[in-house]
């Protein structure tokens, strides 16, 4: 075996006084060679791609025996030399590329910086330079993109800027932090594409840092698994994927949706719930001295479908296809929205006033962002009486309370919760209570906006499983609006899915992602990384 | 971009519209023109006939804002209101109580003002980032507290305190400046030495550490680690990256204000006897003459919208983010 | 590090060099521009701007101060002689005075006053007065004005009177000053003293209505049945019935030569847009004219090129030559080119440049006092050591003006005719201790009054017999206030025990109206409430601006109030006419404030106004102070002293009240100024050093500190 | 005891804040904030000397008139228990400590001689026979007995406190701040007595013109600061709140309406506008002046005025940071739960807009309190901020400017004021600092 590029031994980091992030880790990375390092959100794992380049913030305290990089000890060289190190050698790669880049410089400058600051070459040289690495990272046009600011660019291409920024140094090492995560499927796909491709002309090592077992079973030489602070277990690729030592490992991969998974649905038919036809969304673009609307931004574009009661239609897209828009639009919490609803027959645009705030209030819904959907500044159990107190008031105090008590335990969640704030809570736990208080008013429908996007694989898994479960009791139906088609198999009856604004393909589960028919539903599949098994 | 500024300057009308109502009430509620004329002529000998005269000739004789005896349109136009408001819509600010021209005065008194006024904020301003950027730079260190300490010290001075001292100190003590005064092309450097170093003194304080925060906020932002990443160094990515970035708040603020720099300051003005518009409006406050007043409240309502519009243009500018529509 | 500490020391020692070259004779702190160092200049100031500078409309000190060097009325006050005395300023001599009876009939000097109807006054100019140069004046070739009707393109060229740059003279004639008196008369120039002198001049109030609508530029033509044009050198002016004080009148700048041109010039509309008006540039036959007047910045007075011949008196008071008054005797005058007014809003700039010999002379702040002026032991003043070093001199003098405290007559607490009232205003003016009001907020620069008329003006009374008997003993040689226990004494007899009204049981409360408002202005007020619980009355103060203050004296709302009046003219009738029933300021809206009416007093006071001065006049005037010192209307306050200070460059100093145009008397020696100053305003320069020492002090740590976090590594 | 309007309105302010405590009390959300608050020492510091201004104020606001003498004056708590200071007036300037007048005068000695020198001052130091020599000494002994007479009337509080809360001992002891709070409490205590018993025999901060003891006018100008720092802000709060969470929250033409004001009004020199009111009130006075017969009433009037008016023109600047925040709020998550739950709008505001906002608002009042203190300064210097007779820092200055010409200098007044107005605006702006840091959650997690 060869001479390892990086070694790290004994690493251990700590935010001011508080016990360790990462705990005592040791590991190897090889020339050439591509390095997974997975974990969860927390477990610690960009905390050690950042410590390694000395990028911790001020308050983080760093212990380590020792960190070689191609025989050189980086803990002894001081601050000032390190910027040689850094981007030269060893260059990193950021999750989100819209923050990561400067927003008033541009694209060619911020890639040329790197190269005047390395390389001492002439004006002319460095410009050739940076247009040859946006040729590289396959930029169309780069003449032009050269010139632009990265908020003219798409987030695939921004991610791409990323990448040349970090290729200019023509380092040995490349840690990629997350790449893909912020991006839609497909982009993603086509990013980890770019990254393989380019490690291959370079012969550089990939240090790569994600989340998603699936996705790095398909590039990964070698995988380590983190847990909180801690690297659990590690081996090359194929022992560690076909049979997983650890417990925490095996879970992990249980825990991973899988698109075949699709459960025998009962096919049989059950009464409409609810029924669209031609529903729009229009967000009014306005110009001119008087700001007239002169055109509209067609989120929903005259989408129709019916959902039957105690069923699941998922509502799958990219980011940007108007999915989000649709489930708010339902619930009328964004303005300019038409086409008729039909809910339970009823049709909600012929009712006024309260009619209509009651009947609405038997459609709710399930946030994407478990943080930001719920009050910080009250207590679990007032956020679920909420709709109680608003559409019951004549319910007492002490009914409420034992209502609280009962939806708390249908998600599984301690009674005495009620009595704490949502910040005290983990991801999970927070979707467990907004599930809760949309359960609270007995609805018929539940929208649930990405519920699991913002979850880890394992808590994903339980979140589904749950939902599922309710719906087993008390006949829910869902609109299960997601951009990962993999979870759509755990939970969907029906998929509907949708691309700028419209419904392109529309069916039952199996046949839509066993064999579609629309192209883009096809891209979209092939796009999803699986765990492949060697 | 042409319509927008087209649109900005059609919502300035009925800005200005309210607060020439506004001003108008205010001044006319205080004192009666009677008032006015007596406050005028003076104390000795002063009779009615002479009152009604000087009222006929300032055009006060008419009825306050609806004129009974007039017919039709002329019932609003032959009052004091519509007379005296519209025509500051047109620039016209007529003759000031004492009777001179304002407009000529204000052309006049405009250049010493703005003399005080620009050095002070464009000095003020580099003071201000350099000290900022120290701090940022040397943060968590000994320095940054007893740079922020100090910056609460001068803060909490009242800025009465920093001209009465600095005129003690340095023009009486030191003999370094003259006292007081002003005069015309390069002879007035020798006379605004003095009010701009104090001014600026009197402004580092809140200056330094409101950039300061700004520059930490960016400092904090996910480019500055990509830049560490790249290899630059602290101060590379201070200026290169933060610096800029900074900037636009930090110029946009500064533009607002651009504007109101004609308008002059107040109390600094008046101590060293400069002859701008700050000086003008106070004396037009303490002799009570309104004509002054309510002109410089025109003014400095016009351009302080005109600062905004100001903002929101240089915004995009700076800003390659921003577009205006 | 090194290398940037020993920057820091190249730094200093290149700074310290640079100073010490430059130190010795450089004025860092010289606000006037080198140039002018040499010239005889005189530097002085103005806090605000004068509001008109049009002999006809300006009626205050500070107007005075500018126009009377420029306007020259045919009369002047001499310079040196006391009592003030009148002489021909641009008159030949003094005026022929005729009366005539209601006939027509000419009556001899010496007939009583009641026969006389009319009074004439003959006034013989001198020849070859010419007016300043003005472009009002400037003609072309075929001899009609040149800027009489300004086109469009030659306003654009004009911003100031400079911008002219043809100007031109003519002599004066009686026509300018009959012209001068017309325009007094003109409701649009709206002359203070209009309605006075309509009651004097005969026809004017005639001629005033005839022109009420015509435009000031075509008065010139019609003719006052009152003042006739004789020829080129003479006009007679012609007042109803006796009025001795007339002649004063006309050594004011209202009866000063006035141009038909300027007015005509001056009436452009172009040039009103312009702020150029008669009311800022003059158009004078002084001494002086005016060339800058930029009144947010400085006022600039230059020699007058076509100034008439006039020489330095050769005779004055006795005493005068010792003082070297008479030095320049028979010198041309003026001496000063040119006198520079600079805008000087703050009291402690003045002062500082004063010291620093910036000003050329100063008055005394109250604050500033003490480090200028010290009493010897017999009350005496003189001036501090510091003061004396500077070469500085001092000048003082009683200022014809009284200040005093106004009871309003109508008011029935205080005022009106019963005895109750009376004794309570003598209490409270013997409560009133104004000589410690003097010491405390005047400095002692005041002489507390015993009575209406103030020191220099005829009848005044020194000494015992002089004193005011009903607040005032005589004792070891000078008047002393009577003890509070008198004043509380008049109090119980007035039925204010302890300041209690036995009539309501209540305590007595009285109301002090003042437009007062200033910080200073509270000591002073708290002072007032201070005098007036020695009694146990409450006074309670409201304060409010000037214009309500007025408000309410004309409506007669006040009841106490403290006003002051300064003398036109040095007659005894100035003074006693605040008093007269005739001009009450409620009913008449005349000038007497306290609303004063008494049968008597103002019988003699019908008496006294036009006779000359002569015993019996004195007879009646004592009479007249006799009633007001009895009925108490005022409570006499004080007349204030003069104290002014100049350097010892600046000569032919004396002080003059009544004459406003001596600054043509004046003299002074530049380069002693130039020296003095030199040696006054040394710049000191080591703090700077120590500040620029101690920041980089503060630096060095900074860069080795960063250094530091450069090398460091992490283990 | 008769309330004048502002301490009216201090009262209620007192209350409100009462009562916003007892509300607040326990809340989670507060609790790591004002955790936090606690925790710094020079923020629980310049807190206690907040308080003790505070409390001097209130003294200051409780007015009455005294039964015994028979004027109608109207004196405060404070003004009573130092009566003494307040009527010992001497005739003019005196230096601190000072047992002679600052300048000479004509005395007539015994033999009937008159003397060019400086007298005796009638209060100050008039006890000594000859204070030349035994001044300072004397000035020393009776500074160290007040000082250990304040210093045994700490200690017995403290040890009555703890024998009080003996089982919350460590709270009291042991807090991270606790050592130097008690430090300053103890210097405050006996420092103050110090003070109080020296100036029954000296003018400490010496005498102004009129010989008033310029110690006893700064304090007394503490309640104008005071005042002029809280009620504005009591004042400008309700417009504030209420209009920008209004045009946040349901913009489109409420919002129009709301901008358009705070445009017009900001847009509106601010000094002018002040200017203008301060002539109405005077105006309104001068009309009927019957309601004001005495000077402290109509300077009370003026002052509420001018807090009224500097309220006016401040609340814009909060209104707008109020309307962002709404319009961040808004589109939050939860509001759209609460929404879709069918929760009426109001209670949305109530429940999730208004106190997901407190903090902006607790903030910038604090910070704004320093900077209302010092432009009244400022605004008394162009004659139109307190009544002149009104005792505070800004007409003391304004008096002191003249005073700075002198020769020797009469520098105590302004350093008085000076001292005392820095002190209460350095530790608002301290305390301000540290509200900050704990409150704003941008600040709260980049520490």
């Amino acid at each position: 075996m060869t001479e390892a590029l990086l070694t790290v031994n004994g690493l251990s980091v700590a935010f001011n006084q508080d016990d360790n992030v990462v705990d005592d880790i040791s590991f190897e990375v090889f020339p050439g060679e591509t390095f997974a390092l997975v974990g969860e959100s927390g477990s610690g794992k960009s905390i050690t791609a950042l410590s390694v380049l000395r990028l911790l913030p001020g308050n983080a305290k760093l212990t380590a025996s020792e960190i070689d990089f191609a025989g050189e000890n980086l803990l002894a060289i001081p601050e000032m030399d390190f910027c040689q190190i850094r981007g030269r050698r060893i260059a990193m790669i950021f999750q989100d590329p819209m923050t990561s880049l400067n927003p008033v410089m541009t694209v060619g400058d911020q890639i040329g910086e790197v190269l005047e600051l390395h390389f001492s070459w002439a004006k002319q040289a460095i410009k050739q330079r940076t247009l040859e690495l946006l040729e590289q990272v396959e930029i169309p046009d780069p003449e032009r993109r050269y010139r632009d600011f990265p908020h003219q660019l798409s987030g695939g291409q921004r991610q791409r800027v990323m990448i040349a920024i970090a290729l200019a140094g023509e380092p040995h090492l490349l840690i990629a932090d997350e790449p893909t995560t912020a991006l839609d499927v497909t982009i993603q796909e086509q990013i980890m594409e770019l990254l393989e491709r380019i490690q291959k002309q370079t012969g550089m090592a990939l240090w790569l840092i994600s989340h998603d077992l699936a996705l790095v079973s398909n590039i990964a030489d070698r995988v380590a698994v983190m847990q909180n602070g801690k690297i659990v277990e590690m081996g090359c690729n194929e022992a560690f994927f076909v049979h997983p030592k650890h417990a925490y490992t095996q879970e992990l991969l249980a825990a991973l949706p899988s698109m075949d998974s699709c459960l025998n649905h009962l096919k049989k038919e059950k009464p409409s719930l609810l029924k669209l036809t031609d529903f729009k969304v229009y967000y009014p673009i306005r110009k001119g001295i008087f700001k007239r609307v002169v055109d509209h931004v067609k989120a929903v574009d005259g989408v129709s479908f019916e959902l039957q009661q105690g069923k699941t239609l998922a509502l799958v897209g990219e980011s940007g296809c108007g999915k989000t828009s649709l489930g708010k639009g339902l619930l009328n919490l964004i303005p300019g929205t038409s086409g008729e609803v039909l809910f339970e027959g009823v049709s909600l645009n012929q009712l006024q006033g309260d009619e209509l705030r009651l009947k609405r209030s038997e459609m709710q819904i399930v946030f994407q962002d478990p943080f930001s959907s719920m009050n910080p500044r009250m207590l679990v159990g007032e956020i679920i009486d909420e709709g109680l107190r608003a559409l019951h008031s004549d319910i007492s105090a002490a009914e409420r309370r034992e209502q609280v008590v009962h939806l708390l335990q249908q998600v599984d969640l301690p009674v005495s919760s009620a009595y704490r704030y949502p910040h005290e809570f983990s991801g999970g736990q927070r979707q467990r209570i907004c599930i809760a208080r949309a359960l609270a008013v007995k609805p018929k429908l539940i929208v649930c906006d990405e519920p699991t996007s913002a979850l880890d694989v394992s808590v994903q898994a339980q979140i589904i499983e749950l939902l599922k479960n309710l719906q087993q009791e008390q006949g829910l139906s869902y609109l299960f609006i997601t951009h990962n088609i993999a979870v759509v198999a755990e939970i969907a009856d029906e998929v509907a899915v949708m691309n700028q604004g419209k419904i392109i393909e529309y069916g039952h589960v199996e046949q839509v992602l066993k064999n579609p028919v629309n192209e883009y539903t096809r891209s979209l599949l092939n796009a999803v990384p699986v765990l492949k098994i060697t | 971009m042409i319509q927008y500024i087209i649109r900005r300057f059609l919502y300035a009308i009925p800005l200005l519209f309210g607060v020439n109502v506004l001003t108008f009430v205010l001044f006319f509620i205080v004192n009666s023109p009677d008032d006015m004329a007596r406050m005028q002529l003076g104390q000795k000998h002063v009779t009615e006939q002479a009152v009604e005269n000087w009222k006929q000739q300032r055009g006060y004789h008419l009825p306050l804002l609806w004129n009974d005896q007039q017919q039709g349109i002329k019932k609003v136009k032959e009052t004091i209101f519509y007379q005296k408001s519209v025509n500051l819509f047109l620039f016209q600010f007529g003759i000031s109580d004492s009777g001179r021209n304002i407009g000529a005065d204000i052309k006049q008194r405009m250049w010493p003002s703005l003399a005080v006024a620009l050095p002070t904020l464009l000095v003020g301003l580099l003071v201000n980032i350099t000290v900022a950027l120290m701090m940022v730079l040397f943060r968590g260190s000994y320095l940054e507290f007893s740079s922020i300490v100090l910056c609460v010290i001068l803060m909490s001075i009242s800025s009465l305190f920093y001209i009465i001292g600095g005129q003690f100190v340095i023009g009486k003590l030191l003999k370094l400046v003259p006292i007081s005064g002003y005069d015309g092309g390069l002879d007035a450097i020798k006379f605004l030495v003095l009010p701009v170093i104090i001014s600026v003194i009197a402004g580092i304080g809140s200056g330094a550490r409101w950039y300061r925060t700004l520059f930490l906020e960016e400092v904090n932002k996910d480019y500055v680690r990509t830049a560490r990443a790249k290899g630059l160094t602290e101060t590379q990515t201070l200026f290169r990256h933060v610096l800029q970035n900074a900037l636009i708040p930090i110029l946009t603020g500064v533009v607002v204000v651009l504007p109101l720099l004609f308008m002059g300051s107040l109390i600094l003005e008046s101590f060293f006897s400069i002859p701008g518009l700050g000086s003008y409006t106070i004396d037009a406050i303490n002799r009570q003459d309104f004509a002054i007043v309510r002109s410089m409240v025109f003014l400095g309502s016009v351009l302080y919208i005109f600062g905004l519009l100001l903002t929101d243009i240089s915004y995009t500018i700076v800003d390659p983010r921003v577009r205006l529509s | 590090m090194k290398r940037t500490s020993q920057k820091t020391c190249l730094l200093l020692t290149l700074i310290v060099s640079l100073v010490l070259s430059g130190c010795d004779d450089l004025q860092l702190n010289n606000p006037y521009s080198d140039s002018e160092a040499g010239q005889t200049v005189l530097y002085s100031s103005f806090t605000e701007r004068p509001k008109h500078l049009d002999p006809a409309i300006s009626y205050s000190a500070n107007e005075y101060a500018l126009i009377g060097q420029i306007y020259e009325p045919p009369f002047q006050y001499h310079y040196l002689k006391r009592p003030y005395t009148l002489e021909p300023l641009t008159a030949e001599k003094m005026p022929d005075i005729s009366y005539f009876d209601a006939e027509g009939k000419q009556l001899s000097d010496k007939v009583d006053a009641e026969n006389i109807a009319f009074t004439e006054y003959l006034i013989t100019l001198q020849q070859g007065i010419k007016f300043q140069p003005h472009p009002a004046f400037a003609k072309d070739k075929q001899g009609n004005f040149l800027f009489h009707q300004l086109s469009q393109q030659q306003l654009d060229s004009i911003n100031s009177l400079v911008d002219f740059k043809v100007a031109d003279s003519r002599e004066v004639t009686a026509e300018d000053y009959i012209y001068q008196i017309k325009r007094l008369a003109h409701p649009k120039i709206h002359s203070p003293v209009a309605e006075l002198m309509k009651q004097h001049i005969v026809g004017l109030t005639e001629f005033s209505k005839q022109i009420a609508k015509k435009k000031l530029v075509n008065i010139a033509s019609i003719p006052i049945s009152g003042v006739e044009f004789v020829n080129q050198y003479q006009y007679r002016i012609r007042i109803k019935g006796k009025y001795p004080q007339f002649i004063y009148w006309l050594a004011m700048p209202f009866f000063s030569p006035m141009a038909w041109e300027a007015d005509v010039f001056y009436s452009q509309q172009g040039l009103i847009d312009k702020n150029i008006t008669l009311d800022w540039y003059p158009v004078g036959t002084g001494p002086y004219m005016l060339v800058e007047n930029n009144p947010n910045r400085r006022m600039v007075l230059e020699k007058n090129p076509e100034f008439h011949p006039a020489y330095y008196p050769s005779e004055g008071e006795e005493g005068d030559r010792e003082r070297g008054l008479l030095e320049d005797a028979g010198e041309k005058l003026p001496f000063i080119d040119k006198v520079v007014y600079i805008l000087e809003k703050e009291t402690i700039p003045y002062w500082n440049k004063f010291l620093q010999g910036y000003y050329d002379a100063s008055g005394i702040a109250s604050d500033s006092f003490d480090q200028a002026v010290q009493f010897t032991g017999q009350g005496g003043e003189e001036l501090t050591p510091l003061m004396k070093g500077k070469g500085i001199q001092l000048q003082t003098a009683v200022a014809t003006s009284t200040f005093y405290m106004g009871f309003n007559m109508l008011n029935p607490e205080v005022g009106g005719d019963s005895e109750r009232a009376r004794k309570l205003r003598r209490a409270i003016a013997i409560a009133m201790d104004y000589e410690e009001h003097i010491a405390i907020f005047m400095n002692g620069r005041g002489v507390s009054a015993q009575g209406v008329l103030p020191p220099g003006i005829y009848g005044y009374q020194t000494g015992q017999a002089g004193i005011n008997p009903y607040v005032y003993d005589w004792g070891n040689g000078q008047a002393q206030r009577k003890s509070i226990e008198v004043a509380k004494q008049l109090m119980i007899e007035a039925g204010y025990a302890e300041g209690i009204d036995n009539k309501t049981g209540e305590a007595l409360i009285l109301y002090f109206d003042t437009a007062a408002s200033g910080p200073d202005d509270r000591a002073r007020l708290n002072w007032y409430r201070k005098q007036f619980e020695k009694l146990g009355i409450q006074l309670v103060i409201r304060a409010t601006d000037y214009n309500r203050f007025q408000q309410k004296m004309r409506s007669g709302n006040a009841q106490i109030f403290i006003w002051g009046w300064n003398a036109d003219y040095p007659d005894p009738e100035n003074f006693f006419f605040l008093l007269y029933g005739g001009h009450g300021k409620v009913k008449y809206g005349g000038e007497n404030a306290a609303n004063y009416q008494n049968a008597e007093f103002d019988r003699l006071f019908e008496q006294m106004r036009n006779m000359e001065n002569g015993s019996e006049r004195l007879k009646i005037i004592r009479k007249m102070e006799a009633i007001v010192r009895y009925d108490a209307p005022w409570l006499f306050g004080l007349h204030p002293k003069n104290f002014s200070l100049y350097h010892s460059w600046y000569q032919n100093l004396k002080p003059n009240l009544m004459a406003n145009n001596t600054m043509k008397y004046k003299r002074i020696d530049a380069l002693k100024r130039v020296e003095l100053r030199k040696k006054w305003n040394r710049p000191v320069f080591w703090p700077l050093i120590v500040l620029v020492i101690m920041f980089g002090a503060i630096l060095i740590p900074a860069i080795n500190a960063y250094r530091r976090r450069a090398k460091e590594t992490m283990q | 005891m008769t309330i004048l309007w502002t301490d009216a309105l201090i009262f209620f302010l007192v209350l409100m804040m009462l009562v916003l405590g007892f509300y607040l009390r326990g809340k989670e959300h507060l609790r790591r904030p004002i955790g936090k608050v606690t925790a710094s020492r020079v923020g629980m510091m310049s807190l206690v000397i907040l308080v003790f201004f505070g409390m001097i104020g209130l003294l200051d606001s409780i007015h009455f008139k005294p039964a015994n003498d028979k004027s109608n004056e109207i004196i405060s708590l404070l003004d009573y228990w130092t009566t003494s200071i307040r009527q010992q007036q001497e005739k003019t300037y005196s230096s601190p400590f000072a047992a002679y007048s600052y300048s000479k005068e004509n005395i007539t000695t015994d033999d009937g001689r008159q003397l060019w020198t400086y007298p005796r001052l009638k209060y100050g130091g008039a006890h000594l026979k000859n204070p030349d020599i035994k001044k300072t000494h004397d000035i020393m002994q009776k500074a160290a007995i007040g000082f250990t007479k304040g210093a045994g009337l700490f200690a017995f509080f403290f040890i009555l406190l703890l024998s009080f809360f003996k089982e919350r001992k460590q709270t009291i002891l042991k807090g991270t701040a606790a050592k130097p709070v008690w430090m300053i409490i103890f210097i405050i205590v006996s420092g103050s007595y110090m003070l109080i018993d020296l100036s029954g025999f000296y003018h400490v901060l010496g005498t102004d013109k009129v010989g008033e003891d310029v110690f006893y006018q700064a304090v007394k100008s503490i309640r104008t600061g005071l005042v002029i720092g809280s009620l504005t802000t009591l004042i400008m709060l309700p417009l504030a709140i209420i209009f920008g969470i209004m045009a946040g929250f349901f913009r489109g033409w409420v919002d129009d309406v709301i901008q358009y004001i705070y445009t017009t009004l900001n847009s509106i020199p601010g000094v002018l506008l002040i200017a203008a009111s301060i002539l109405m009130v005077q105006v309104y006075m001068a009309n009927n002046e019957d309601q004001f017969t005495s000077l402290v009433v109509r300077a009370d009037m003026r002052l509420l005025f001018l807090c009224l008016i500097l309220g006016v023109t401040s609340w814009t600047g909060l209104c707008r940071l109020l309307r962002a925040e709404t319009l961040k709020l808004r589109e939050m998550e939860y509001v759209q739960a609460a929404q879709a739950l069918g929760v009426r709008r109001r209670i949305i505001l109530m429940r999730h807009i208004l106190p997901n906002v407190m903090h902006i608002i607790l903030i910038s009042v604090v910070l704004d309190f320093s900077s209302l203190v010092l432009a009244e300064a400022v605004l008394s210097y162009i004659n139109i901020g307190v009544d002149p007779t009104t005792y505070s820092w800004g007409n003391m200055i304004n008096s002191a400017r003249l005073e700075m010409a002198r020769e020797p200098i009469v520098w105590w007044s302004l350093m008085a004021s000076f001292l005392f107005m820095f002190t209460l605006v350095l530790a608002a702006n301290i305390f301000a600092d540290t509200v900050r840091d704990a409150f704003d959650p941008r600040r709260a997690d980049n520490d």
